[in-house]
């Protein structure tokens, strides 16, 4: 074993290796389940993380290694692995986050008889998110893609007997798999323009100008509907906070910190084919810039912790995009830096809002309240991710979140910037109205809280130690993970930007805490101040701009129109058609059966009849046989 | 004109006549009536073909026994004095189809070249039919005498009053 | 011995009907296990022909042939063979129709009477199903075909549920119509060419230099009649696939059929339309195939979506499965219609991959409806509580059947896409909206009857027994054997595919 | 051969015949009593037979044998009336009538 990263792809086996197992011993495992699932994760994190450590150096080659898998018409398709910076950041984040999620569960699902299938489903989320992110090229990706699609979807419908947790867990599925259908095209497409599946032959075709530009542009943007999908971008964002039905540590791992990360990932993994097209990166920023401020609109009039935390996640992810998309190469490391961070505050707050509701036995805030008396460790936690993701100095956020603003002042992008600024600001404000309505303030709840067991806090103590130093990897000054992560690409990393920026920035999320501290803690601006005067932008917001209400009368009713109107002509038309065949041979054999009324005489008429036809016949014919 | 012609002529007047009568009688024994008379001119006609033989197996069978049995399931079953016929459009049809059928076969009768030939029996007719029947038909005569037989068991077991029946 | 290994496996359950002759009537316990058994022998015999099958041999392997007898015609003597084979294009379909039946035969222990005549006319259309796949002349095929129609509707129309004499005769006279144009065309092809080999008659059809081509010969196959000839067989297997307009004959089968029957006809019996349409109407005219590619994709696209729409609304468990077959089917002729060898493989995998999958999903709404003797939607519900497993197995099917990556539907779909892609790629790309209605529907359906609160009266629904496990177990292993390690397939079909697709030019 | 033409030709008799012939054939056809039809059937028999008798002595092949099959026609003329009237007595004793419209036992 001389190089760690040639193990890399023992890293997915561990987690499939236990839900194997866990599925042949079904139930009976009971809390067993648990230990394994979190020895498989440690194994695979420690895996990981030696990999990292290995890749953390300057010059190190990126490590591909293809086997055969099967044949399509004479052409080899392959399995694979790959190590490349990029992945082995993403290998380390998810399996940590993973591992301290399922050390979370053991006490959250604590006394849940299905434990044992929630693990199996963690573990195989687990081995496919590792997988996505190991994989070398797009058709392996794909595969794995649905599978934490299929995941997502199971978790989110753990709570099965919950009417809507059914429909959240439909909702999910169909809603990311339009998105994945532009991927699939995607990949489709690309085989056919390039010949292959993997990433490095495409980048390759791309390089050398095999693909005409309308090419490149088309197959990125079919590349980043997927993404959309998965990564809940505008418009198909609907799915992410119906998905909160779920456990609220699968909200931690899959909704907040990995899967829908995974459309950030693609982008960034297939960033070569999207750099070669302005076309399909201007559609990546806007959309991104559009999500970054449209989902914190709404996340400043919502009710439930964990659908503000989804707002939030979804905001977040449009700023990593808009990161992605709008700033070449400092974006692009900006984005992931943002991405690793983001991943530890969010899970954090959502593991913390987990606790929250634990203890509280709701998720409306607003019959919340006074919490950090009683839950000290938790309220300094959620503290801790409020501070990081408003981006307050020096918690991870500020870093991450200053490292993209500055990318996207730099590509003078200032359309962009003012969104990204603006969508801070409000991130602040409901992030912290969110903390104050639900820590201070008198206790609307009839039963005292209580602190959540010592399995719960420690992960999220682990998360807010990253939370608070993750940031320092890469500051302005000594941008070390950025110059890490884009090794071999050409490009500026250095920026010049103004000092005013970070000082604006700052303002302006200070400006939010202040805001929601009048209104929610000191109460001297009425709670209704801005909602009184236009209370139709606040039922815009409060009711999600209508979006799915517009879906459901654009699409799933007339789906459901045209089913009915369409089960009707095959009802009526083409099965009509077929019994009035039907009916015409059978009314021909009713005039036949009419004369076959058992009277002999008329038998013997028709036959008399037909000798006589048959005779004249014959000699007008003049015979068959002339 | 030969005495043959005219006999033969008052014969199938007689025998044509008898028929339609028979048909168009309305009461059945009137119509048994007629075709016993029919069977006789026929009789006339074989005479005149010079089977004597037939002939009189035509009186002693058909004028006889058939005749005979015919007025016996008469009055052995219930008749209506006014016999129905078939509705209307079965009639006409059934009149169109046969008159077809008729004229069909006139035609195909007069336009065929018959071979003029008449070919006279030396020997004695009753003589000639009992030395071929012994010889060259003696195997379908024994099998007709075998079917007359079944026929006859057959008729009986038929016509026999079943047991529970008179109950 | 190893050369008649494919007449063994056509034969053998005749072995189990003899058995089962000599069965008393009331033992129904020893008539079941006799008829289970007597499917395992041609089981067991189609692994040893997949294991003797030469991956890297072109053309059909394992013949056997023997005189039959002789039909002279004008001025010569045509001699009728009984010949079998099998190449990578039937061979997986053998497979498939073995491991079905035996399936199916484990599934018959819910038939509630008559065991020994059913079992009887259940190993005759096993025959029919198995021979159909090996023969190698129009006039075996033809008959095989019959065989396994007539004991299906037998099958359904005594065995089946309340309107079953209906759903019986409408499966025969539709089938019927169809074998008629069969026939029909089978006749034209034999005046025509002179042979009713399939190899003769292709190699008659495609040499350039025999006189069946020449434009002076008097045997001249005109242009015209070659496209007639396509079209009729379009038509008559295209009512056995069944694709729209010609499907309406599946929907009353599938609602009165017994569990097993609807197992062998979506699972193999719709698949001889597929089977005929790629060896016959592709292999006999591929220059008719080529030309009419863009409206046999046309057609397929019209199935996928309107079969998708269709499940969409439709409140019966069955006819959701139903309309999702129809809709599945339509795959198979996107991939026929891409007319290049990665199609040609999507379409095979779809077959076999549709196969399995319907099999196991009917299976399962047939369990569930011995619990709880409705398959009406809205009744059902929150059966994940009371039956786990079942819920759980069913929910998978549901998700192999929407095509999901890691079960073979996926791989099925995405060949064929993917070869679509380049021929048809407006037609595959409005076709890639049938992978979204897919998964609604199915979601739609599955989730409902799973999900959702327990209503009080399936609290007590018993989970599944071990006898019903086995064919979970067996159709969901295969399932993910094909998803997970698709060269189990893929290599069989390769050999063959690579003979087949320069005809086409492809 | 004088003496021939002088004689009854051969049509005279095909034509009496076909005339009985089409008489009998209505009659079948369109009478309600079964004793009727019956008879009706016994003048079609006659037609054929004095053609089978005007053939033995007229025409191509003329012989006895034509003569003898009409005996066994007349035989088996008679052992049918004989069984008809006995079915038709049988199927009155059942059914109560003979007329031909009501038997239509074929149809069920």
């Amino acid at each position: 074993m001389d190089q760690m990263v040639e193990n890399a792809w023992l890293i997915p086996l561990f987690p499939l290796a236990a839900f194997v197992i866990m599925v042949a011993f079904g139930r009976q495992l009971k809390t067993t389940a648990a230990y394994i699932g979190i020895l498989a994760t440690l194994a695979s994190f420690v895996l990981a993380l030696f990999t990292f450590l290995e890749r953390f150096q300057e010059g190190a080659e990126t490590f591909y290694q293809p086997v055969h898998w099967f044949s399509i018409a004479g052409f080899d398709v392959t399995m694979g692995y790959e190590v490349t910076q990029l992945n082995a950041l993403m290998l380390v984040i998810v399996s940590l986050v993973s591992m301290l999620v399922h050390i979370y569960s053991l006490g959250y699902m604590h006394g849940d008889d299905r434990l044992p299938v929630f693990y199996q489903y963690l573990a195989l989320f687990t081995f496919s998110m590792l997988g996505l992110v190991i994989s070398p090229n797009l058709l392996q990706l794909y595969i794995f893609w649905e599978l934490v699609g299929v995941c997502s979807f199971l978790l989110v419908g753990f709570y099965f007997y919950k009417p809507e947790a059914r429909a959240a867990a439909k909702k999910a599925f169909i809603v990311t798999r339009i998105g994945d259908v532009g991927l699939f095209i995607a990949i489709i497409l690309l085989f056919w323009w390039t010949g292959s599946f993997v990433y490095n032959d495409i980048f390759n075709a791309v390089e050398n100008g095999v693909l005409e530009p309308w090419q490149i542009t088309l197959a990125a943007i079919l590349i980043f509907i997927g993404a959309v999908g998965k990564s809940g971008q505008f418009p198909l964002h609907t799915w992410l906070p119906d998905a909160m039905e779920g456990p609220t540590p699968v909200s931690a791992l899959i909704h907040a910190a990995t899967m829908v990360a995974a459309g950030v990932y693609l982008v960034a993994a297939t960033f070569d084919l999207f750099a070669a097209s302005p076309t399909a990166l201007n559609v990546v920023a806007y959309i991104g810039g559009f999500t970054a401020i449209f989902a914190a609109s709404i996340g400043l009039t919502q009710r439930d912790i964990k659908r503000v935390l989804a707002y939030s996640t979804v905001s977040q992810l449009g700023y990593m995009m808009l990161a992605l998309g709008a700033a070449g190469l400092i974006g692009y490391a900006a984005g992931i830096f943002h991405l690793m961070t983001h991943a530890f505050f969010k899970a954090l707050l959502f593991l913390a809002a987990g606790s929250v509701i634990h203890a509280a036995h709701t998720q409306n805030i607003f019959e919340m309240g006074g919490m950090w008396k009683n839950m000290k460790v938790t309220g300094w936690l959620f503290l801790i991710g409020c501070l990081a993701i408003a981006g307050i100095p020096p918690f991870s956020g500020f870093w991450s979140k200053e490292e993209i603003l500055l990318s996207v002042y730099h590509a003078g992008r200032m359309d962009l910037f003012w969104i990204a600024v603006l969508a801070a600001f409000f991130t602040a404000f409901y992030m912290f109205r969110l903390f104050f309505v639900t820590f201070t303030g008198e206790s609307n709840l009839n039963h005292k809280p209580e602190e959540s067991p010592v399995v719960m806090t420690l992960p999220m103590i682990v998360l807010g130690v990253l939370a608070v130093v993750a940031g320092f990897i890469n500051t302005p000054w000594n941008p070390v993970l950025g110059e890490w992560l884009t090794y071999g690409m050409e490009g500026e990393l250095h920026v010049e930007a103004p000092a005013w920026i970070s000082v604006v920035t700052v303002l302006f999320s200070l400006a939010g805490i202040g805001l929601a501290w009048m209104m929610y803690n000191k109460k001297s601006l009425s709670r209704d101040w801005l909602s009184g005067r236009v209370p139709a932008l606040y039922q815009l917001s409060y009711n999600k701009y209508y979006i799915d209400e517009l879906y459901d009368t654009v699409f799933v009713r007339p789906l459901r129109g045209i089913g009915i109107i369409v089960n009707w002509i095959d009802d009526y038309v083409v099965d009509g058609a077929v019994r009035l065949t039907g009916r015409i041979t059978d009314s021909v054999a009713g005039l036949g059966a009419r004369m076959q009324n058992g009277q002999i005489q008329t038998y013997g008429l028709v036959t008399v009849v037909g000798l006589v036809l048959l005779i004249v016949g014959l000699t007008v014919a003049g015979g068959y046989y002339k | 004109m030969s005495g043959e012609f005219i006999a033969f002529f008052i014969l199938s007047l007689f025998t044509i006549g008898g028929a339609v009568f028979m048909i168009s009688f309305t009461r059945v024994v009137h119509m048994v009536v007629s075709l016993a008379f029919t069977f006789l001119s026929i009789a006339g006609l074989y005479v005149l073909l010079e089977a004597e033989f037939v002939a009189v197996t035509q009186v002693i069978v058909y004028a006889g026994a058939v005749a005979i049995m015919m007025l016996f399931g008469i009055m052995l079953t219930p008749h209506r004095e006014q016999e129905e016929d078939a509705g209307r459009a079965q009639k006409v049809v059934a009149f169109i189809a046969v008159a077809a059928f008729f004229l069909i076969a006139f035609f195909i009768i007069q336009g065929t070249t018959w071979d003029p030939s008449v070919h006279h029996f030396t020997e004695d007719n009753t003589t000639m039919i009992g030395k071929t029947i012994f010889t060259q038909y003696v195997i379908p005569f024994e099998l007709v005498s075998v079917l007359l037989l079944v026929a006859l068991v057959g008729a009986i077991i038929l016509a026999k009053r079943e047991e529970n029946d008179s109950e | 011995m190893i050369e008649k290994l494919l007449t063994l496996i056509l034969l053998s359950p005749l072995l189990g009907i003899l058995v089962l002759a000599f069965t008393p009537r009331y033992r129904a316990g020893t008539v079941k296990l006799i008829g289970i058994l007597a499917t395992l022998i041609p089981l067991l015999l189609s692994f040893v022909m997949y294991v003797q099958f030469d991956l890297n041999a072109e053309g059909m392997q394992l013949v056997h042939r023997a005189d039959w007898f002789q039909i002279p015609i004008q001025d010569s003597v045509v001699k009728i063979a009984y010949e079998v084979g099998v190449d990578g294009l039937s061979m997986p379909m053998v497979l498939l129709a073995s491991v079905i039946a035996t399936l199916g035969a484990v599934a018959s222990i819910a038939i509630q009477k008559r065991w020994k005549e059913y079992f009887i006319l259940y190993l005759i259309m096993e025959i029919g199903l198995l021979g159909v796949f090996m023969s190698l002349n129009l006039f075996m095929f033809f008959i095989f075909f019959e065989l396994a129609l007539i004991p299906m509707f037998f099958l359904i129309a005594i065995w089946g549920y309340l309107d079953r004499e209906k759903a019986a005769m409408k499966f025969l006279i539709y089938n019927g119509v169809g074998s008629g144009i069969l026939l029909i065309t089978f006749v034209a092809l034999f005046i025509k060419t002179g042979s009713l080999n399939m190899a003769e008659i292709m190699t008659r059809l495609s040499d350039p230099m025999s006189p069946f081509n020449l434009p002076d010969s008097p045997y001249l196959i005109s242009e015209g009649l070659r496209t007639g000839l396509f079209l009729a067989l379009l038509i008559a297997f295209g009512i056995k696939m069944p694709f729209v307009p010609l499907h309406t004959w599946m929907l009353k089968s599938y609602q009165e059929s017994p569990i097993p029957m609807i197992m062998i006809s979506s699972g193999v019996m719709i698949k001889m339309g597929a089977y005929g349409l790629i060896r016959l109407g592709v292999g006999f005219f591929p220059q008719q195939a080529v030309e009419l590619a863009q409206w046999i994709g046309v057609l397929g696209l019209v199935s996928i979506l309107y079969g998708a729409v269709l499940a969409l609304v439709q409140k019966d468990l069955k006819m959701v499965l139903a309309y999702s077959s129809v809709s599945h089917m339509g795959i198979v002729l996107l991939g026929i219609a891409s007319m290049n060898a990665t199609g040609f493989q999507g379409a095979i995998f779809q077959m076999v991959s549709h196969g399995l999958v319907a099999a196991l999903l009917i299976f399962m709404v047939g369990v569930i409806y011995e619990r709880t003797k409705t398959t009406v939607i809205s009744e059902l519900g929150g059966l994940a509580k009371s039956a786990p497993f079942i819920s759980g197995v069913l929910l998978t099917a549901a998700l192999a059947s929407l095509g999901l990556p890691g079960m073979s539907g996926f791989i099925s779909e995405f060949q064929a896409f993917l070869g679509l892609f380049r021929a048809e790629p407006v037609l595959a790309a409005i076709g890639t909206l049938g992978i979204i209605l897919t998964a609604v529907y199915m979601l739609r359906a599955v989730l409902a009857t799973t999900f959702g609160p327990t209503p009080e009266k399936w609290q007590d629904v018993v989970d599944a027994r071990p006898v019903e496990v086995i064919p979970m177990a067996v159709l969901l292993g295969f399932v993910i054997l094909i998803g997970i390690y698709p060269a189990v397939l893929g290599d069989v079909v390769q050999g063959t595919l690579q003979n087949l697709v320069p005809r086409i030019g492809g | 051969m004088s003496e021939a033409l002088s004689q009854v030709p051969l049509t005279s008799y095909l034509l009496v015949g076909l005339i009985l012939f089409s008489v009998g054939l209505y009659g079948a056809l369109t009478k309600r009593n079964a004793v009727i039809v019956l008879l009706s059937i016994e003048l079609m028999l006659n037609a054929v037979n004095i053609n089978l008798v005007a053939f033995a002595k007229h025409g191509l092949y003329p012989g006895i044998t034509g003569q003898i099959f009409s005996l066994f026609t007349i035989t088996i003329a008679a052992a049918e009336v004989a069984v008809g009237v006995a079915i038709l007595m049988a199927l009155y004793r059942n059914r109560g009538t003979v007329q031909v419209d009501k038997m239509d036992l074929m149809k069920r």
